[in-house]
């Protein structure tokens, strides 16, 4: 077991000496994960981009802890040479959630940045383009927040065909509506 | 100016405008074999047609959008006025006379040019750029068929289509064989001319959705297509004039003709489309020497 | 006429609606003349908040909505979402399912490059080519369907195995479709790959640089089409993947010949992958069962697993805290670097008539960008 | 009384052309439209009933919806089928169209896809396999020969209730008014 475990030890023990902020535990083979809490995030990453080669950032995710009031910024890295996945921990009051922007190291983060913006409400300071990405004039909770109830929200602007809620055959309200008889879809009477 | 003029000048922008339209359901149809598919019915063009005249039109872009269609179809029917349908003893000539050659040449262009105009100001911008890809193809495709033009106007010293038919007076006179030079330049020019892959850069769907003719719908789509039936047949026509000796009967006119259409098909379906200017640089390439060539070997 | 549009600059809009733009979404242009100075990708428009609505679901309930995440190849998704749970409980697969699974990871993924190189060539203006390959691609949809009941979503591989043994005789039909198939790719290889006019548009067109593929986290074929040798089911081997033989696959060139070249060449490997799962495939159960679907608890922890689909690497990030719904579940599609700011990036200084031809040669997903 | 005739003629052959001629506009709006491209290739070969698809809304007289509408969808799905010419028709494709299908608690897409569009036939199914599509199309043949597929007389008659029903859930109503 130790010795398959080699790389991720190393990786672990060269992190540990140079950001002594940072709480780094080994999952499984090729899934680290650091909880980061304090410090500064841009130049985390780019330690681990520049010095431990982690090249590619796979993506962002944000979930949401309400119980904790924080949000958690999940930033997956992966290194092509050591086959290594970095799941880095942020951690963020909900209530003022901002970072700092990591498109300086990767361009491609900003998209990632925008749907989370959008989707949680986080604040990404220095980031070139902060504009619409997936939805349109909404002005609701951002969605992806545990306190958004998608259920009130859809009783609220859209309205039900008749048949889903009262377990009414949708095929009847249809047929009303044309004034035709409702089609038989069973083959007995053949 | 007897009944069988007056009958044949109104009767020939349909015959042509159904027969063009047919062709086009019959490649329809031969496409879709090659496809693995049954394809639509032969008649599904005309079908088409009817409904666009059945459709109710309101867009409004302007004056010259408006005029365009008409106009473009005007110019059409002006070009088959000019050309010598079929020859020999019952042979309808219509309007044809000295000279009309160059006519023809200068005419064809004008259909083009309306729509140009009418699509320019749709103010749609894939009508606009679908519009100066379509002429700026035609600057690659005019030079080789020019080229042929002159070639066979040099060779039998006229500018009369009749006297090139009259020229060819068997099937081994048959421009085809006597100035092959030019019939390859010219034939290419063609395949510029028809619009088929791979030379459809004007109204390519996945680039510029259906570039001049987008703003186009109902009525005004159903006089273009009109237009592009029938002004199929008057290129078709003049080929088998130029180039086989004309016809002296439908069935062999419709035989011909058929055939010609048929060349551009069967490139189209196994092709890919050019870019612009790899067009004009194909077009400027070898159909101009080839046309180039046959012209000086006229000449000396 | 177009030396006046070259001087001006021209805001041109590719969709919504647009036949040529691979789904919805929408690029909108910058143009003077035939040159792309500057492209802004629109999309959202097929956003239905699948994330959310996960959290709203028992884990079973999941698996219909993985599926229509990416539309044209959803067995990855299925895939993904079984694996990140089987770790989450450290459930076990029977070695059957395995091969199982892979055989439908290998059908799905020829059915998705059949479907490109209809696309592919589609946007170039060959029409024949899509008429066949799509018809072509029915014959692996029949097997889907007859395995699973399916035709375009399958909600077939679950935690534990797979939904249903293969039925009487499946076998046999496989490899007859895989022999169609092989025989012809001859007439694909005629009819496109060696055409020269495909050849002139597509050589040293969309040229992705080498480093930039690695720094902005490219993956699949674009990646591979650099020469960069890269897949998931080699640098981190899923199911049986390391127990067949297989060599990932590369071309030089980096433009859209070469990826169109490697997608060509592992739709050829699919089948020999497919061949040989076939011939090793073991026999025994298919499904590991686990609890009452309704009071199923996964327990609390996170996971990610990430499987090698058409298009690249499909990632799932799936959270739980030991109830009966999902925490989270974050999809990472590989439509979602391709498709938004490296196609921004590819299309400056590109030709107009490029740009669904880009597009489609990245393999851009847009119900993957947006969920 | 002549005249008559001469309309009710006329109105027979538009009906009988409209109905062997029915352009679809390729907007692939939801996940359906993965079923598309087989309904129309070789397969299933849907140009044999004249059905071919079409780039612009100014030439098509089907609007397929396939498959569920994003609102911000919504708003170009209304524009567009503004943009088309009558008569048009609309064809619910999927059961998302009809009550939101699996998507009845998302909050981002619509549910009943005729508050917003007249909608001329409902195909059920997610999603419909081609033979259901072909045979919608069939059934929206009928109609037309009928002279039941009126969608369009309706939307203009009813005008008003579309556009209150669509300004409900189009929070930013930015769009050029058209005449038809």
């Amino acid at each position: 077991m130790s010795d398959t475990l080699q790389k991720e030890e190393q990786i672990k023990a060269s992190i540990n000496a140079a950001f002594r902020s940072a709480k780094v535990s080994i999952q499984r083979k090729g899934r680290i994960i650091v909880e980061f809490r304090g410090g500064i995030l841009p130049a985390f990453a780019s330690y681990l981009k520049e010095y431990l080669n982690f090249k590619h950032l796979s993506m962002i995710s944000g979930v949401d802890w309400p119980e904790d009031n924080q949000f958690e910024l999940v930033y997956h890295l992966w290194s092509y040479e050591q086959s290594i996945h970095v799941m880095v921990k942020v951690r963020l009051d909900r209530e003022a959630a901002k970072t700092k922007t990591l498109t300086p190291l990767w361009e491609h983060a900003e998209t990632y940045e925008r749907e989370i913006h959008e989707m949680l409400g986080v604040e990404f300071e220095g980031h070139p383009n902060m504009r619409d990405f997936i939805l349109e004039d909404w002005d609701d909770l951002p969605p992806m927040r545990r306190d958004f109830m998608t259920r009130e929200y859809v009783d609220e602007v859209y309205e039900w065909r008749k048949g889903r809620e009262d377990a009414q055959d949708v095929r009847q309200t249809i047929a009303e509506q044309y004034n035709t008889e409702v089609p038989n879809f069973n083959n007995e009477d053949k | 100016m007897d009944t069988s003029f007056n009958l044949w000048i109104l009767l020939m922008p349909f015959v042509g405008a159904l027969v063009g339209l047919t062709y086009m359901g019959i490649g329809r149809r031969i496409i879709a074999r090659v496809q693995h598919r049954y394809g639509p019915p032969i008649f599904q063009n005309i079908v088409d047609v009817l409904k666009l005249y059945s459709k109710k039109t309101a867009i409004t872009h302007g004056v010259m959008f408006h005029l365009a269609p008409t106009l473009a179809i005007t110019g059409t029917i002006s070009t088959l006025m000019f050309l010598p349908i079929l020859t020999g003893p019952h042979g309808i000539y219509l309007f044809s006379f000295k000279g009309d050659l160059i006519l023809l040449m200068y005419i064809m262009v004008f259909g083009c040019l309306a729509m140009a105009l009418g699509a320019g100001q749709s103010g749609n911008p894939n009508s606009a750029i679908g519009v100066s890809r379509g002429l700026s193809q035609m600057v690659g495709y005019e030079a080789p068929f020019v080229i042929a033009m002159v070639t066979l106007m040099v060779q039998f010293n006229t500018t009369s289509v009749h006297d090139i038919i009259k020229a060819q007076d068997s099937f081994v006179h048959w421009n085809m064989f006597q100035s092959p030079f030019a019939f390859i330049a010219a034939l290419f020019a063609f395949l510029g001319f028809m619009g088929n892959k791979p030379f459809d850069v004007v109204i390519a769907p996945a680039e510029i959705a259906s570039g001049p003719p987008s703003e186009f719908g109902g009525k005004y789509l159903a006089l273009m297509q009109t237009n592009r039936g029938m002004f199929a047949f008057v290129k078709l026509v003049l080929y088998v004039d130029l180039f086989m000796g004309g016809a002296a009967n439908f069935v062999s006119l419709l035989a011909k003709t058929f055939f010609f259409y048929l060349i551009p098909l069967f490139v189209g379906i196994v092709n890919p489309r050019f870019r612009t200017e790899q067009a004009i640089t194909f077009f400027w390439k070898w159909p101009t020497v080839i046309g180039l060539l046959g012209f000086l070997m006229v000449i000396l | 006429m177009s030396a006046i549009l070259q001087e001006k600059e021209t805001t041109l809009y590719l969709g919504p609606q647009h036949p040529g733009i691979t789904g919805n979404m929408m690029i909108e242009l910058k143009v003077t003349g035939d040159t792309i100075r500057k492209a802004t990708t629109h999309v959202g428009y097929l956003h239905r908040g699948f994330e959310k609505l996960m959290e709203e679901r028992l884990w079973m309930q999941c698996f219909p909505i993985v599926c229509r995440i990416c539309v044209p190849e959803p067995d990855p998704n299925e895939e993904n979402l079984a694996r990140a749970i089987e770790e989450l409980e450290g459930r076990e697969v029977p070695e059957r399912a395995k091969y199982i699974r892979v055989m439908m990871l290998e059908l799905s993924r020829m059915a998705t490059y059949l479907l490109w190189m209809g696309g592919q060539s589609g946007s170039a203006g060959l029409y024949t080519m899509p008429q066949w390959t799509v018809g072509d691609r029915d014959y692996i949809i029949d097997l889907f369907e007859e395995l699973t009941g399916g035709r375009v979503y399958h909600m077939y591989i679950w935690p534990g195995g797979v939904r249903r043994d293969l039925p009487e005789g499946f076998e046999g039909r496989v490899r007859k479709v895989l022999d169609y198939l092989e025989q012809r790719l001859t007439d694909y290889d005629r009819l496109l790959f060696e055409n020269a006019i495909f050849l002139r548009r597509a050589q040293g067109v969309g040229i992705l640089d080498k480093d930039m593929a690695m720094e902005w986290g490219v993956v699949g074929p674009p990646l591979r089409g650099c020469g960069i040798a890269h897949d998931v089911r080699k640098d981190e081997p899923y199911e049986v993947y390391d127990q067949l033989d297989w060599e990932v696959i590369t071309h030089e060139g980096s433009d859209v010949y070469s990826r169109a070249m490697v997608r060509r060449k592992e739709f050829e490997q699919s089948i020999s992958i497919v061949r040989q799962v076939l011939d090793k495939m073991p026999s025994g159960p298919v499904h590991n069962p686990g609890p009452n679907p309704l009071k199923w608890r996964v327990p609390a922890g996170e996971a990610y697993v990430k499987t090698e689909s058409a298009r690249g690497e499909f990632g799932y990030y799936v959270v739980s805290d030991g109830s009966l719904k999902p925490r989270r579940v974050h999809v990472r599609g590989p439509a979602y670097v391709h498709g938004v700011s490296l196609l921004e990036r590819m299309l400056v200084g590109a030709n107009i008539a490029d740009t669904s031809f880009i597009m489609n040669s990245l393999g851009t997903c847009p119900p993957e960008i947006e969920r | 009384m002549k005249e008559d005739w001469g309309k009710e003629a006329g109105n027979i052959i538009a009906r009988w052309a409209r109905k062997h001629s029915l352009w679809v506009l390729a907007y692939g709006t939801g996940c359906g439209a993965i079923e598309i491209p087989p309904t129309m290739t070789s397969r299933y070969d849907a140009e044999r009933f004249g059905i071919t698809g079409m780039a612009t809304p100014r030439q098509a007289d089907v609007l397929l919806i396939t498959g569920y509408l994003a609102v911000k969808t919504l708003k170009r799905v209304i524009r567009t089928y503004e943009q088309m010419q009558s008569p048009k028709y609309v064809m619910g494709f999927g059961s998302c169209t009809i009550n939101g299908g699996m998507y009845w608690d998302s909050y981002n897409t619509i549910k009943r896809l005729d508050d917003y569009l007249p909608v001329d036939i409902f195909i059920n199914g997610c999603m419909p396999r081609p033979e259901g599509v072909i045979d919608g199309f069939i059934e929206l043949q009928k109609l037309i020969d009928s002279g039941q597929a009126n969608g369009w007389k309706k939307y203009q008659d009813n005008l008003e209730w579309y556009r209150t029903n669509q300004k409900k859930v189009i929070k930013n109503w930015k769009m050029p008014d058209y005449n038809w």
